[in-house]
């Protein structure tokens, strides 16, 4: 076993982040923001693996319990973010979230 | 954790057992408003009492005996929670939102569909806001802001047929979700950096890559994802639009309620006795010491420029709106700047007036989207030319209307000028030491757009009292019955507000002395 | 080159392949199909840190329940399956502001300690000890979470009777 | 003290009578019969008030002295860290002492008589409660702010004084020019009431800890501490840039309230308010509560040196300035505002040259000569329905009682003796010129203050001749006037005694007391001969200018069909000289005035006005952020971590590096 480099995950990390964010800024589909919303927590989720796997104490598992629960978060997230997807839907024809913009100014 | 008992949780269990009951009795088909809401109220009461009975009933300077064995208590390096006086202070505050909107909503039409979902979630939305106070974790802390977070944005969108509603529901979920990912993954580097999430641990300094640029960029992510709740600008172009569209009750939750959550988020993660922000030790480990690099200009410089920005624009772009809900919703935007103003400076007097601030503004802000609730209710539309000669048709209406926007404007004799003024007074105070004149200038930008917002408050004041009535919109209810119209549950919550905000604002010292107190302790303890 | 960081980077690459695929292909269903790749190679790098418990969480509720939940939110919400989405241009703007972020990121990671190290594995049993003790609050917590999901989103989606 | 304390404890009855007014009108006021029970419970509280505040000036006057009462802490922060050590107090309390006693008599004598002046005056108006409260309320205010025994509560009741006062200017809110002048008032008394608190802060940074005891901001901004100045000594010696700067907010304040240049632009369009209203805040009490902050800092904190000369320079230009721009107008109730702003300007002006109790006894005066002249022009206006002074003319024969109380007004301001303005008037002008030989930076001003002297006499009396003078009114379409109603009467008679005998009441041993003239040069009255000389030669060319141009009905421009025009041309004719005097001689006033109703039209209107378009823009501009699509919104959370992360790791270290300390 001869390890890994800490800099690359987080260079890893941040990609994944800026595409996240990317995609959030630019998709106009409700389920294309809820993909990109997903990678960027994944980014989370990937940072608190890899500092938990290079941590130096024992404290170190505590990283991969919060990942477990990001992970769980992320997908009850997702879940609420479906029905408003539905609702929206069933109200509207459309899930396009650029069309729904009557609240301005 | 020795001193923290079973009982301490007692507020949180009343809560969770009343949404319990209330989401199986919608399951059983029992969805009146009035069943699901006397439970909801029930249970809100009982857990304020047990919060006021743990803060030790005594009203006048009753903080002062907290036994100092329960502040603090359970705050090690391992525990995910731990009671502080000034959580518990926040806990009530919560809990009066919470019993507020229910207590108001009580008054929606009896078989209004979505009830019993409305209050099972406005009783979950709470209990997330309980555990954020006694987080002293920053995972459980971010979890606990996400146990709020899903249950208010299924509550803005529960009038599932209102497009309105609904689209407010996605904003607030998508922008919602992006500042979620934001804070976890600041999170996730500050866990990199100090090898745990417990803010003792990341109060010293310790552990893992000790990275302090990697702690800082995490500190920078969790500040835009608190921002988001607290609706700083420029995270705060949201919350116009979601307190616009979602249900008026539902609004009154989120700018009275839910944004006092993020405020003391803030707090724990930047003032607390365990935060970036008291003065750290240098961290011997072995015969190696280190000082770690000091965050705390850096990180006040930031926070009172987020004030300022938070302030002014909210300020500017409230002069212009023509609705009530809108204008509501910047001069919410501006109140977090005050907040922001104590934090940014985080003495214990300032932290004293920032919660004052957000003790005023949940009766002050509540209570105001509360009487335009009651209003529309009424067949008044939403602009702020349609409540012309609302004060003179309803005179009690328009004098509870009148006093909870001259107390958000800050005059004297309300709630809200106290908070400003201890508020003020605190920068001033501040910016004495050498070194933090920054602060002076905080004071004065805070002076400077009260002096703004007095405009659009009188605004609307000028309307309701010195332009005659719309003879089409019948605002008369039954002659001689102030409340026709609004329901006993309203009434009640507008007359608790109103009262609070005047009550105390001529008579603040009690309420003053229990939060200096416990503001003192918060900041003193641990350092 | 090791073989660990070989097969990192292969994994990296899919991953942020296969992420920017789903995000910029105009057919929603290969979007679902392209999201799923991207959870498998994250499940790879998590097996290649030694995490095998998130390997197989990740391959589980991402590759299995969030793509199937979103496939099924796609089926739902359209007629017609495979139906392309209208182009939807890319303005500079948040490009710029992604590529930002991504720089100042890749600034910090510059920073950190760029010699190899060993990865520290944790044993499922270590994992759930601490899970269901000390930090037992978080996942109470996330069932909180889960109880106002439940609730909330049933009644959103269920039709109304009103 | 001793005997009278017990009369002073009582000292919180006099806000609190028209407080019960205000209640009583305010909420039950709909519900009387007739509007006028509401007006008579106010006038009968307000005269309670008067009595009790008349009480209390005697027993000053018998036994001067400083009096605290027990007063209530409102908000106490206790001290609790190093910054904070001594803590501070809002507290509530009353402190009478001679000046405050002078100022109570002061505001309820010309509150009670205005309100009842107004049960005739107001007859015809709707919303008479509302009226009624407005007024008890801001007596309220008044007597809070002279009875303030510290800073901050000084600037509470101040605050809700310009509240009355917006309240007040816009009673005609149907008009829109009614509405837009109380925003406008509002808006600038609001710049000088914020650089006030401003100022407030600065003493408490200054102050937190010095100042005796706990500190000065540890003891509630206390104006006293017992019987001597609290400050006084240890801020009369100091001179910082700190206390320099404090000082310029006070003068601020006391600036935008007391409209003084360049805050002066809402005084004359706040005429805009009904005429009671004109005389008691805009002529008597409100627009004197500036004079009286600075009188109070002045003797409780001291101004420096360089504050001093900012104040005479404000004050002395504030004279001529005002009183140039009378000299053209046609309005009687604008005439009379500018030269309440003019006259307001002589008490700055004694008060900067070191002399407080000179601008004191100015302020003094004034009220009642100007409450005065107020309410004559209101009777005026009652009887005729306009304030157009070109249409209005012969008034002396129907309003016998108007036309003697106009004049003794009048005389009073044109500071001819022995009416009451001239004693005070001589007494300003004498202390500024005891002053000019150690400070020649002053000289200015002081020509000013005199060359203003016979600008006073002319326009007042210009006034006065155009509205009484002649055969009958120059608008036949005007009604015919009759005398006004015994409750308007009234108090011009009585406010007619005073203004030609208070000047005297500072030779009364006793009420001397009131006006502790302490280091006043020239004892009141026995003036050096020469300036006495001079001013009330200059005041006596003015009032003769104004016969010459205005006596006897001239510059009586005629409707062209009218059959007495052949009559009419004869006696224009006649004063065709004074035209071309007007012409020639009087161009560089015209000139003057023309120049100051540029700048006041274009320059500080339009800057007004360009603030309000700038704000709207970066309003608009806001506005148009708020697209309501939600991409965008996630864009700016995203631009703002951006922003962030760099303010965060390069700018704020770098901020903190260069300037040091957060």
């Amino acid at each position: 076993m001869s390890g890994l480099v800490l800099a690359q995950f987080l260079g890893l990390s941040a990609a994944l982040l800026g595409i996240g964010l990317f995609g959030i800024l630019t998709r106009r589909n409700f389920i294309l923001l809820l993909i990109a919303i997903e990678v960027a927590i994944n980014a989370a989720v990937l940072n608190f693996v890899y500092f938990a796997g290079f941590a130096s104490g024992p404290g170190g598992v505590s990283g991969q319990a919060a990942a477990v629960v990001v992970v769980g978060l992320a997908a009850t997230e997702v879940a609420v973010g479906l029905a408003i997807v539905l609702a929206l839907n069933r109200q509207r024809g459309s899930i396009n979230v650029a069309e729904a913009s009557t609240l301005r100014q | 954790m020795d001193a923290v008992s079973w009982t301490w949780f007692l507020p949180e269990a009343f809560l969770l057992g009343a949404a319990l009951v209330v989401f199986l009795l919608d399951a059983v088909g029992v969805r009146k408003i009035e069943a699901v809401g006397a439970v909801s109220v029930g249970a809100v009461l009982l857990a304020l009492l047990a919060v006021i009975s743990d803060l030790g009933f005594d009203p006048l300077g009753f903080l002062s005996t907290l036994p100092a064995s329960v502040i603090d208590s359970g705050g090690g390096s391992t525990s995910l929670y731990a009671f502080s006086s000034l959580g518990l202070v926040f806990q009530g505050i919560f809990l009066l939102s919470a019993l507020l909107v229910a207590l108001a909503s009580l008054s929606r039409p009896s078989d209004e569909a979505g009830a019993s979902v409305f209050y099972g979630l406005l009783l979950m939305a709470t209990l997330g806001m309980m555990l954020v106070a006694i987080a002293a974790d920053l995972i459980f802390l971010l979890i606990a802001i996400e146990v709020t977070g899903i249950a208010t944005y299924l509550m803005v969108g529960y009038t599932r047929k209102d497009a309105r509603g609904l689209e407010a529901a996605m904003k607030f979920y998508i922008i919602g979700a992006l500042s979620t990912a934001l804070s976890f993954f600041g999170a996730s580097l500050l866990f990199g950096a100090y090898g745990s999430t417990n803010f003792l641990v990341l109060s010293q300094g310790l552990g893992g890559v000790t990275e302090s640029t990697l702690a800082l960029v995490g500190y920078a992510f969790l500040i835009v994802g608190l921002a988001f709740k607290v609706t700083l600008v420029p995270f705060h172009a949201w919350a116009v639009d979601v307190y616009d569209g979602a249900p008026t009750d539902v609004s009154a939750f989120l700018a009275g309620g839910t944004k006092k959550m993020g405020v003391f988020a803030f707090f724990l993660v930047f003032i607390g006795p365990l935060s970036i922000l008291t003065a750290r030790a240098v961290s011997c480990s072995g015969s190696v010491c280190v000082a770690p690099y000091d965050f705390r200009p850096s990180v006040q410089l930031t926070l009172g420029v987020l004030a300022i920005l938070t302030m002014t624009v909210g300020n500017l772009l409230a002069l212009l709106q023509k609705e009530m809900k809108r204008m509501l919703a910047y001069s919410s935007v501006s109140q977090a700047g005050y907040m922001m103003i104590g934090i940014a400076i985080g003495t214990a007097p300032a932290l004293a007036g920032a919660t004052l601030q957000v003790f005023a503004h949940v009766f002050m802000k509540a209570g105001a989207f509360l009487v335009v609730a009651g209003v529309s209710a009424l067949g008044v539309g939403p602009l702020i030319a349609q409540y012309r000669g609302l004060g003179q048709k309803r005179p009690y209406l328009g004098v509870a209307f009148a006093l909870l926007l001259l107390s958000l404007a800050g005059i004297p004799l309300t709630l809200g000028f106290v908070s400003k003024f201890v508020l003020f007074s605190a920068a001033v105070q501040a910016s004495t030491v050498p070194g933090q004149s920054f602060f002076f200038w905080l004071a004065v930008a805070g002076l400077l757009n009260s002096a703004v917002s007095v405009f659009y408050y009188a605004r609307v004041l000028k309307v309701m009292y010195m332009e005659p009535p719309d003879p089409a919109v019948p605002l008369d209810g039954p002659a001689g019955d102030p409340t026709a119209g609004l329901g006993f549950g309203r009434t009640a919550a507008i007359i608790l507000a109103v009262v609070a905000i005047v009550g105390l604002g001529i008579y603040p010292q009690p309420v003053l002395s229990a939060i200096q107190s416990a503001a003192t302790h918060f900041v003193a303890t641990g350092a | 080159m090791s073989l660990e960081e070989l097969a990192f980077l292969v994994l990296a690459a899919i991953a942020v392949g296969t992420a920017l695929a789903a995000l910029l292909v105009r057919e929603l269903v290969h979007t679902i199909l392209w999201i799923s790749v991207f959870f498998v190679a994250l499940s790879g790098i998590y097996f290649l840190l030694q995490a095998d418990f998130l390997g197989i969480l990740q391959l589980g509720v991402y590759a299995g329940a969030v793509t199937i939940l979103l496939l099924f939110g796609v089926m739902v919400t359209r007629k017609r399956i495979f139906s392309r989405e209208a182009a939807t241009g890319i303005g500079p703007f948040p490009l710029a502001l992604a590529l930002v972020s991504i720089v100042i990121l890749s600034g910090v990671a510059a920073g950190l300690p760029t010699q190899p190290r060993t990865v520290h594995a944790y044993s499922p049993a270590a994992l759930s000890e601490q899970l269901f003790t000390t930090d037992g609050g978080w996942l109470v917590l996330l069932g909180l979470t889960m109880l106002s999901a439940l609730a909330g989103a049933i009644y959103l989606v269920r039709e109304g009777r009103e | 003290m001793g005997a009278f304390d017990t009369l002073f404890q009582w000292a919180f009855l006099v806000p609190l009578f028209p407080l019960v007014g205000f209640v009583i009108v305010g909420f039950f006021g709909d519900r009387m019969k007739k509007a006028e029970y509401g007006g008579w419970v106010a006038v009968v509280l307000s005269g309670l008030a008067m009595f009790v505040g008349i009480l209390i000036a005697i027993g000053e006057a018998l036994s001067p002295g400083t009096y605290t009462d027990a007063s209530y802490t409102w908000l106490n922060l206790p001290g609790t860290q190093s910054v904070f050590s001594n803590g501070f107090s809002l507290v509530m309390g009353t402190l009478v002492d001679p000046i405050s006693a002078l100022m109570l008599v002061v505001v309820n004598v010309v509150g009670f008589l205005v309100m009842l002046y107004s049960i005739a005056y107001m007859h015809h108006d709707q919303g008479l409660p509302r009226y009624y409260a407005e007024l008890s309320l801001f007596l309220v205010a008044m007597n809070g702010l002279v009875l303030s025994d510290n800073l901050l509560e000084f600037f509470l009741f101040w605050e809700l004084v310009g509240v009355c006062s917006y309240f007040l200017i816009g009673f005609y809110y149907e008009k829109p020019s009614a509405a837009s002048a109380a925003k406008e008032a509002f808006l600038v008394t609001r710049v000088g009431d914020v650089l006030f608190l401003l100022g407030i802060f600065l003493y408490f940074a200054t102050y937190a800890t010095s100042g005796g005891g706990a500190g000065w901001a540890a003891s509630g901004f206390k104006f006293t501490n017992g019987n001597t100045p609290f400050l006084g000594s240890l801020v009369g010696s100091a001179s910082s840039p700190t206390l320099t700067i404090a000082g310029l907010m006070m003068l601020a304040g006391a600036a935008g309230k007391s409209a003084q240049f360049p805050l002066d632009v809402w005084l004359p369009d706040a005429m805009e308010g009904p005429t009671t209203v004109s005389a008691l805040i805009h002529a008597a009490t409100m627009v004197a509560a500036g004079v009286y902050l600075l009188v109070v800092v002045s003797l409780f904190l001291g101004f420096t040196a360089d504050d001093r000369l900012a104040i005479v320079a404000v004050g002395g230009f504030t004279t001529i300035w005002a009183a140039s721009m009378a000299l053209v107008n046609t309005d009687i109730k604008r005439v009379v505002a500018y030269s309440t702003i003019s006259q307001l300007g002589y008490m700055v002006l004694a008060v900067g040259a070191g002399f407080a109790m000179v601008g004191l006894y100015h302020l003094f005066t004034h009220a009642f000569f100007k409450a005065l002249l107020f309410l004559a022009a209101g009777s005026v206006i009652h009887a005729v329905g306009t304030q157009d002074l070109l249409k209005m003319g012969g008034l002396r024969k129907s309003m016998r009682v108007t036309w003697i109380a106009f004049f003794v007004g009048a005389m009073s301001l044109s500071g001819i003796p022995p009416f009451a303005g001239f004693w005070s008037k001589d007494d300003v002008l004498a202390s500024v010129y005891s002053q000019v030989g150690a400070h020649p930076l002053y000289w200015p001003f002081l020509l000013c203050a005199f060359a203003t002297v016979f600008l006073t006499a002319y326009y007042i009396f210009r006034a006065w001749f155009l509205a009484f003078d002649g055969d009958g009114s120059r608008d036949a379409s005007l009604p015919h006037a009759h005398e006004a109603p015994w409750a308007m009467r009234l108090p011009l008679i009585v406010l007619s005694g005073l203004a030609l005998v208070a000047g005297l009441f500072a030779f009364v041993p006793s009420f001397a007391n009131l006006l502790p003239g302490a280091g006043v040069p020239p004892t009141y009255g026995t003036t050096d001969l020469m300036l006495s000389a001079t001013s009330v030669g200059l005041g006596f060319g003015g009032l003769g200018l104004a016969y010459l141009m205005w006596g006897n009905g001239r510059v009586f421009t005629l409707p062209a069909d009218s059959p007495l025009q052949p009559f009419r041309t004869v006696l224009l004719r006649r004063y065709y000289v004074k035209d071309a005097y007007d012409w020639f001689g009087l161009k560089a006033v015209y000139g003057l005035s023309r120049a100051a109703d540029f700048v006041d039209q274009y320059v500080i209107d339009g800057t007004v006005r360009g603030i309000e378009r700038a704000f709207s823009q970066l309003s608009d501009a806001g506005r148009r952020l708020q697209t309501g699509v939600v991409s965008d919104y996630a864009a700016y959370v995203v631009s703002g971590l951006v922003g962030l992360l760099v303010f965060l790791l390069w700018i704020a270290p770098w901020l903190v590096r260069s300037v040091g300390g957060g």
